[in-house]
């Protein structure tokens, strides 16, 4: 259960791997993981950068009180939440998270509840940085589960 | 004897203020805390509030020394 | 639209990161991946080691008929499967897929999909060694979507 | 003049063999194969069959030339 905000680059891959290194080797038989990568189009526009705000203390928090509930709704051994925070250039991973279980379907759905719940609920706002020099903050999806957002 | 109020994001932006500390008399709820801090604006509709780190709800009650925060729907992920 | 299948250990993470880099930078949006690691026990027997047998030839063109019906049923970018074969240890990963979108939601039923295809259609079979020397042939799930069975 | 048969996995174990060749001649569907290669076993119940490399029926009609395979429900990922 660890929760982790990255101002610098996030390598999404490596923290996962990293991770996965503390766990008992042999103890479970799934990992489920989803990475949330900045793209350069959104809206119909091109999109050069973008800044993402957060409530520092109150993110945390909440993303650890996420990893929680996914823990007492599916058996998961284990679970990760990266998120950048900061100036991200396109191209650049935005978030990941990873659910630790012994079967698949509960790191599957443990995993994609991790990320519908922060979107839904973590303290950070994106605010995108235009081709003509403007900047537009980035409106939340109407339907979450519909709608991906990601890269947004 | 105050209550830190911050904003974030958007409503930061409009407000041109992130952080700001209210007396705490009288105020006994999320949406005073709002009131007392922006005394000429209503609380706009889509705006959220957070207490002591924890989202939180109008009538959630506020006491000294506490943190208050409002930010508009939240965009991570 | 990868395939690999490897006689040798698997480095899930490294190769998901190393395919990665051959996509546009800026052009997607979601990765979701799984890994299935092999468990130390299992039917409550504790194993010792698997060898996981395969069709040469066939499981190559069936993983990659897989990955063709992932595309045809969800806007991915790329997919891939890389699939261990041979002798196989404790705590060792046995099976990564991959796919990459522009939204999550795509993503996620992609990568979900591969897996439960490739437990249903893929020629590939398990034999456990066991503690006391014995070997046993693993027995496919009766239901593949709440069962899981990686690691098995 | 023969079609190539293989066995994978516990009936590979079974049957003590993995690989054989068989006459083509009469044979015109997979399960034909099998009776060919097995004339003293029935087909086990859930043995699947696979013909030039693709999932097949036992009813798929066989070439001369084309390889067939026999094995039980796969156990990956």
């Amino acid at each position: 259960m660890t929760v982790v905000l990255h101002s610098d680059p996030l390598e999404p891959f490596s923290l996962v791997s990293e991770h996965e290194r503390g766990l008992a080797p042999g103890s479970f038989g799934a990992c489920a993981l989803f990475v949330g990568t900045m793209r350069d189009f959104n809206d119909g526009e091109i999109v050069t950068g973008m800044t993402l705000e957060h409530y520092p203390g109150m993110t945390e928090r909440e993303l650890a009180l996420i990893e929680d509930d996914a823990r007492t709704r599916w058996p998961i051994q284990d679970s990760l939440i990266g998120h950048r925070v900061g100036r991200i250039e396109p191209g650049q991973p935005i978030v990941v998270v990873a659910a630790w279980s012994a079967h698949r379907q509960a790191a599957f759905e443990a995993c994609q509840f991790l990320m519908e719940a922060l979107k839904e609920r973590a303290p950070l706002w994106k605010q995108e940085a235009l081709e003509d020099g403007g900047r537009r903050w980035v409106s939340p999806s109407p339907n979450p589960s519909h709608q991906g957002g990601e890269g947004l | 004897m105050s209550i830190t109020v911050r904003y974030f994001a958007s409503l930061r932006e409009q407000l041109g203020i992130s952080e700001a500390s209210v007396p705490a008399d009288g105020i006994h709820c999320v949406a005073d805390v709002w009131q007392r801090a922006q005394p000429d604006r209503d609380l706009p509709p889509r705006v959220l509030a957070a207490l002591n780190h924890a989202h939180a709800s109008l009538e959630d009650p506020v006491r000294d020394g506490d943190e208050v925060a409002f930010f508009p729907p939240v965009t991570g992920g």
